[in-house]
């Protein structure tokens, strides 16, 4: 084999779940029924948003070596603390602030900022006192959750002011502004990851933390650092959310779980840490996501899409695992 | 040579783990420019002394004076501050990184982008093909993850970055372990190469030929104990040996008669 | 029937059985007034049932019909479908913050209402007056469908100082919550008279942890809301006294009556209609034309009519769209 | 100290979750109203059944290295194939065999079945396909409720014949026949673990695989049992709660893989794999219900008993991680 | 020698790891109850190689026969059926479970209660005992997990487990290197012992003076082929390290100018 036929070969296997993303892409718009138009695409990007704001959060973590149960949750709340101060309607206090250009930093601020806190008190549990994260944030995806109920007395907020709801309607050549913020943390989180020393770190903690550790890398602060991005984004995601839903419920965002971690495997990062690209777990939500808008257009018996969707994503992930044998076999 | 002030002094360091005690009162003391070769049987507390010194574990009893300063490390990034580099028996790679990432983790270049620094690939993979050209390792190819390295080639990366980071002292744990005949040999000339720049070495070998071609002086640790503490142009490799064993193991030779003896209290008698 | 296009069922969830006969009920009634419905299930998750909007608004849809998974936060869904020129009606959970084309509910809060009578009936009949102890097993609490019924209940309990309320959540509306509920509350509070619970299939482990307990039917009275064939099998067999039910069939009769007039974007007259028998009212309230339907107690003496949905024989008159 | 002392205090910090569930126990006695008395404590018994029985064959597939997400889902299948074909009402088909006493067998034989597929699925998916375990079974988590929701469209089956319900009424020495069986399944599983070659194996590969299968172990055989006996004890617990609420619906279980894992976790088990004893896991299901039957007896607002229920989990498995620094500060 | 059957013949074995030629032909063979040194450089293919014998790994290429027929093992398991015995570099130990349990890791013994087998520790104790006595280690307790263990006893374990399930073959990749002194001289004494009792012995080790104190013949590897296959009574150190290094090295000492070289082209070129 030439270097140059086995550098091709690396090259697809690399970035193999694009490929599939448009393979699939072509499949759905040439055998679904009205799938291929702009709009479509449009919808495509602007669903994956959420859960790909939520993914890159989730990468890092898992990247790290740990694991976050909690992002949805924690979106939820974030996403009903915005409800409940800046929505006009229903639970939602209706807050104002002096000038209306003010609503979008300050409710962005604290939507973060809660996302941020829960992503803390995560690392605190996890990196201080030692506990498994997995059931640290199992425990968080439960009790955030309830603190969602808890604060909204389960009712929801609605009717965000239009100075904030201009973020989920206004469009950008076309494409909702939503659907740009998402491209925008990509690119700016993949840059960090691959091209910094603390992307670096985050890699070989994840891999080996008492290497790191032996070799004068502050583990913690990596691990904080971890936590604390993915509540962030996942606030940031929740923040978006409740933008588009102009407020919040208490059920918002349940199941987004799932798929933001179908998305990461399908994006080719490993479960067991220290493996993984953020522009592969992007492509990894589109797939998702283009699998979820094709069983809406397709009009499936109601009874079977959670068990056709259970069994695709199962593909989906299934092709990523096969990269392995493929380069075994063709390199 | 305790009259000038010492690079490195231990003063009754102890250390055990439940009921074990690895470490009974160690002291002893490393000199600028020293090598010294700390030999012991298997089990004996050498390694322990190592993560010791190097802010990997923290003394049961004891006080470590470095560099004229009482110090007490909590974690290994403390010690690597004051100067202590450190080769782990039980090797500290990231086998999922490559080679390039492992020569360099922690202390990576980079140049700073708008405020932001930026990791130079380039850069760092020269160093290490020269670093690993002049260990006479040859590696496939540096972008390789350590995973698919041999044993020898593992032990090679990280026996070799010390030099690059130079330090006060330097605490090498059976490096030579895996390495072959060639490199071992250059292992052994760098090592007297550091010495020559006034760096403090304490290496850990059960080769002997090895330690009397590069130490100055030998410690060897008995049961958690030193056992001895000689200079080496003053002693025989049979002498040493006799120290390590303490005698006690060359009179029991694998067909002596043990069928009267229980093996559990066995092993308790041989650690009192 | 002739072919009058598509129309979109969101329904919010299929964990339960209201909503699943709701399915098969406008499918059934939509097909026999000309339409094909195609139905997309939320799984009760708001932000899916928006992207099946988003979506579903895509492929020209002469109506969607939606049962949303929270009574408000689809309204900018809504609007957006309504903007895109695409009528929508609203299935059992009312929304009231926009306008909408066409709404038929029974009325959640109504159905506490109802319920609190047939209790205070049941508590006068047992105890000589309204006083006693009930044990009101919620569903989720994080689920307004519940809340609503909760308040509604709760809202004409409250004149009656006698009786002793325990209200306890049987989260994520699991069945064997309401089961473990039931059996402690049996040995912490043995003197209740009765169980309320909201949904008929968590009366049926109620029953089971009544039964665990050496109880015999009857001896603590049950009363249950939403009118699930399970819930009619329990007064059957006389563990349940009340199941108070949803007019499931009237409901999705009525969208269906009224399919045409709001696909082709036709007024909808106020006044009194006749919806597979049970008279009811057309409003036009602030957000728009809508219809309710009463819902109704079931006791022993009525469980066979064919109108309770829980009986499961979808009425067998054709429905006439209104002209 | 004194070997003896140390020997002491080994064992109390090796079961020191059974210390914890009568310290809990006890607390609960005396401030809770009404909590002490010999039908709360049967009910804890049996309450904890399904969740205990659950919780072996999740502790089995950790202990082994892998993860079982599934067995709430598998535990609804096997319940709602219980209801589905012995239930007199609802959807129940009311199967009547020849012989009454053989409804007991013939239906916990297809339950067992039933949760033995499942899991063989998951093993097949992970073991030969070579995909992660944690994506494997959380996408089982999905597809399985997507099965339940479709064999059931959505209804409920209801009614066991007073054949099978014998087993959820009966009371053995005032306890409920269902607590012994969850009781001799920790016996016999326990003895399995500790005292067999396969338990031993379990152990190792979910410590090393890569020495045992350089051993000569059959890794993969292992690797098998477990999942098998993950989806076979999730059928059992099926079975059994399809008795207790005498019927199925199709949510039945929601929730409990929280409660399994957390008894898992509480009673010792690493989720990194390779250690964990079932005794301690049996204490763990205990501790959980207690606090459950607490929190139904005390009559907290219903909107604050989810965070209350997380908050409280998290309490008992920080006890157990202290545990690790109590054995290094004491010793 | 090569008259009558050897016990193991390998026949043009190959294998590649990607772009990577870690073995390019290899012919040798080994006798019953021969000791045969296995020799060569860091990243020669040694391990590589003993891997594909015991079955963990399959050759891309080439012919292996063994006890006189044609085999082609899948997995270690089989191997280890087929009598082959392995001591691995990297070990491979159970740290999570015991020394005990790992001795007797998949050679449980067992007794049948009711038809189930039980395991019988106490029994298992006394050979682990005797076996750690019998090779000059001690173990503070042998119910500690490994994970405690210093380097030189968990590698102790692993080497002597092997002695006592016999086979046929025994592959020993550098079982020496984190053992003491005396633990040594032991081991080379029991391999000994075992060839005595017509077990063919495969050993690598990167110190000659082990090579020359227990081998029979020595055969080298050089970059995946075999470079040297001769009676070690018939050879001195300094003619196999010749053949180790190919001559190539011994040239480039650390200190020769290396700044005209392009370091990654470096690296290629002495992979070629
Ligand atoms: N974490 C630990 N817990 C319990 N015992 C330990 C621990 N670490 C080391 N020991 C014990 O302390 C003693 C000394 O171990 P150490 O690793 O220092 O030996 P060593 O001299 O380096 O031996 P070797 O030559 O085999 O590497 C050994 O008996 C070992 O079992
Ligand atoms: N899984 C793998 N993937 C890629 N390359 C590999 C892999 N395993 C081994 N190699 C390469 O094959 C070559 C031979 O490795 P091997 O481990 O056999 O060397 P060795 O002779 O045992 O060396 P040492 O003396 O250092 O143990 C090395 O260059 C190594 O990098
Ligand atoms: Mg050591
Ligand atoms: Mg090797």
């Amino acid at each position: 084999m030439t270097p140059r036929r086995r550098a091709l070969i690396e090259f697809i296997l690399d970035n193999l779940v694009w490929l599939m993303l448009i393979v699939v892409l072509i499949v759905f718009s040439l055998t679904v029924p009205r799938f291929f138009q702009f709009g479509i695409f449009a919808n495509i990007f602007e669903q994956s948003t959420f859960v790909g704001v939520m993914a890159i959060g989730l990468a890092i973590v898992i990247i790290s070596g740990n694991l976050d149960l909690s992002v949805e949750s924690t979106a939820a709340l974030s996403a009903m603390v915005t409800g409940l101060l800046f929505a006009t309607q229903g639970i939602g206090m209706g807050i104002t602030l002096g000038a209306d250009w003010l609503l979008i930093p300050v409710s962005l601020a604290i939507a973060l900022l809660v996302g941020t806190a829960i992503g803390l008190i995560n690392g605190f549990l996890v990196i201080r006192v030692g506990m498994s994260a997995f059931i640290v944030t199992l425990a968080s995806f439960i009790w955030v959750r309830g603190l969602v109920v808890a604060i909204s007395g389960g009712r929801s907020a609605q009717s965000l002011p239009p100075a904030i709801r201009v973020i989920g309607i206004e469009t950008v050549l076309g494409i909702p502004l939503l659907a740009w913020i998402s491209v925008g943390c990509f690119v700016v989180f993949s840059v960090l990851m691959a091209r910094t020393p603390f992307g670096r770190y985050v890699i070989l903690v994840g891999g080996n933390p008492n290497a790191t550790f032996r070799a004068g890398i502050n583990n913690d602060r990596i691990l904080w650092a971890g936590f604390a991005i993915a509540g962030c984004l996942a606030g940031l995601a929740g923040w978006l959310l409740a933008i588009r839903t102009s407020g919040a419920t208490a059920n918002l965002g349940t199941g987004m779980l799932f798929n933001a971690f179908a998305a990461v495997v399908i994006g080719g990062v490993s479960l067991k840490g220290g493996i993984g690209r953020l522009p592969g777990v992007y492509a990894g939500v589109l797939l998702l996501y283009s699998i979820h808008t094709a069983i809406n257009l397709m009009g499936l018996p109601a009874h079977f899409t959670q068990m056709i969707l259970g069994g695709l994503v199962l593909a989906a992930v299934l092709l990523d695992t096969l990269k392995l044998r493929l380069r075994e076999r063709l390199l | 040579m305790t009259d000038a002030q010492p690079l490195l002094k231990l003063d009754g360091i102890a250390r055990n783990f439940g009921a074990i005690e690895a470490l009974r009162g160690i002291d002893m003391h490393v000199d600028r420019g020293e090598v010294l070769a700390l030999l012991g049987d298997n089990g004996a507390g050498k390694s322990t002394l190592v993560k010791i010194i190097a802010g990997g574990l923290r003394p049961s009893a004891g006080r470590m004076l470095f560099d004229g300063a009482p110090r007490d490390f909590a974690t290994p990034a403390e010690a690597k501050a004051a100067g202590i580099e450190t080769v782990y028996q039980d090797l500290s790679l990231c086998t999922n990184a490559d080679v390039v990432a492992n020569f360099f983790m922690g202390r990576e270049i980079t140049r700073r982008v708008l405020g932001i620094p930026i990791l130079q690939e380039r850069a760092m993979e020269a160093v290490v093909a020269q670093a690993m050209a002049e260990a006479g390792t040859t590696i496939p190819s540096l972008r390789t993850n350590v995973e698919n390295l041999s044993g020898g080639q593992r032990q090679a990366i990280e026996l070799n970055r010390f030099v690059h980071w130079g330090g006060k002292l330097v605490l090498l744990d059976e490096p030579f372990a895996a390495l072959g005949v060639e490199q071992t040999r250059r292992g052994l000339a760098m090592i007297r190469q550091v010495a020559a720049r006034g760096i403090g070495v304490i290496v850990i070998t059960h080769i002997m030929a090895q330690a009397f071609a590069v130490a100055d002086r030998i410690v060897v640790i008995r049961q958690g104990r030193v056992a001895g503490d000689v200079k080496s142009n003053q002693t025989t490799p049979e002498a040493v040996i006799e120290m390590i064993t303490g005698g006690t193991l060359s009179g029991a030779g694998p067909d002596r008669d043990r069928d009267t003896h229980d093996p559990a209290s066995e092993t308790e008698e041989a650690r009192q | 029937a002739q072919d009058k296009g598509t129309i979109y069922y969101m329904v919010p969830t299929l964990l339960d059985e209201f909503q699943t006969e709701s399915v098969s009920a406008i499918e059934s009634f939509l097909g026999q007034v000309g339409y094909k419905t195609v139905t997309l299930n939320a799984d009760n998750k708001t932000d899916i049932q928006q992207s099946q909007m988003n979506d579903a608004i895509l492929l020209d849809p002469d109506a969607i019909v939606i049962a949303p998974v929270d009574f408000n936060a689809l309204t900018p869904s809504i609007e957006r479908a309504r903007a895109a020129g695409v009528p929508v009606m609203i299935f059992d959970r009312q929304i009231t913050s926009t306008m909408i084309d066409f709404t038929s509910v029974a009325g959640t809060v109504e159905i506490g209402h109802v319920a609190a009578g047939e209790i205070q009936r049941l508590l006068s009949e047992r105890n000589g007056a309204v006083r006693g102890k009930v044990l009101q097993v919620l569903g989720d609490p994080g689920d307004p469908y519940t809340l609503d019924i909760q308040a509604g209940f709760e809202e004409r309990m409250a004149e009656y100082g006698d009786v002793t309320i325990i209200s306890l959540p049987a989260m994520q509306w699991e069945a064997s919550n309401a089961g473990s509920i039931v059996s402690d509350q049996m040995l912490a509070n043995p003197d209740i008279d009765l169980i309320f619970v909201h949904a008929a299939h968590l009366a049926v482990a109620a029953v089971a942890a009544l039964e665990a307990a050496g109880k015999k039917p009857g001896d603590v009275m049950l009363v249950s809301s939403n009118g699930a064939p399970v819930g009619l099998d329990l007064i059957r067999q006389g563990w349940e006294q009340v199941e108070v039910e949803q007019p499931l069939y009237a409901q999705a009769a009525a969208i269906a009556m009224f399919a045409d007039k709001v696909v082709n974007k036709q007024p909808i007259e106020p006044g009194t209609y006749e919806v597979l028998g049970l008279q009811s009212e057309v409003t036009i309230e602030a957000w728009g034309p809508n219809i309710k339907i009463p819902g109704a107690a079931i006791t022993r003496d009525n469980i066979d009519e064919p109108r309770f949905w829980g009986n499961l024989t979808a009425p067998k008159d054709p429905i006439t769209p209104v002209e």
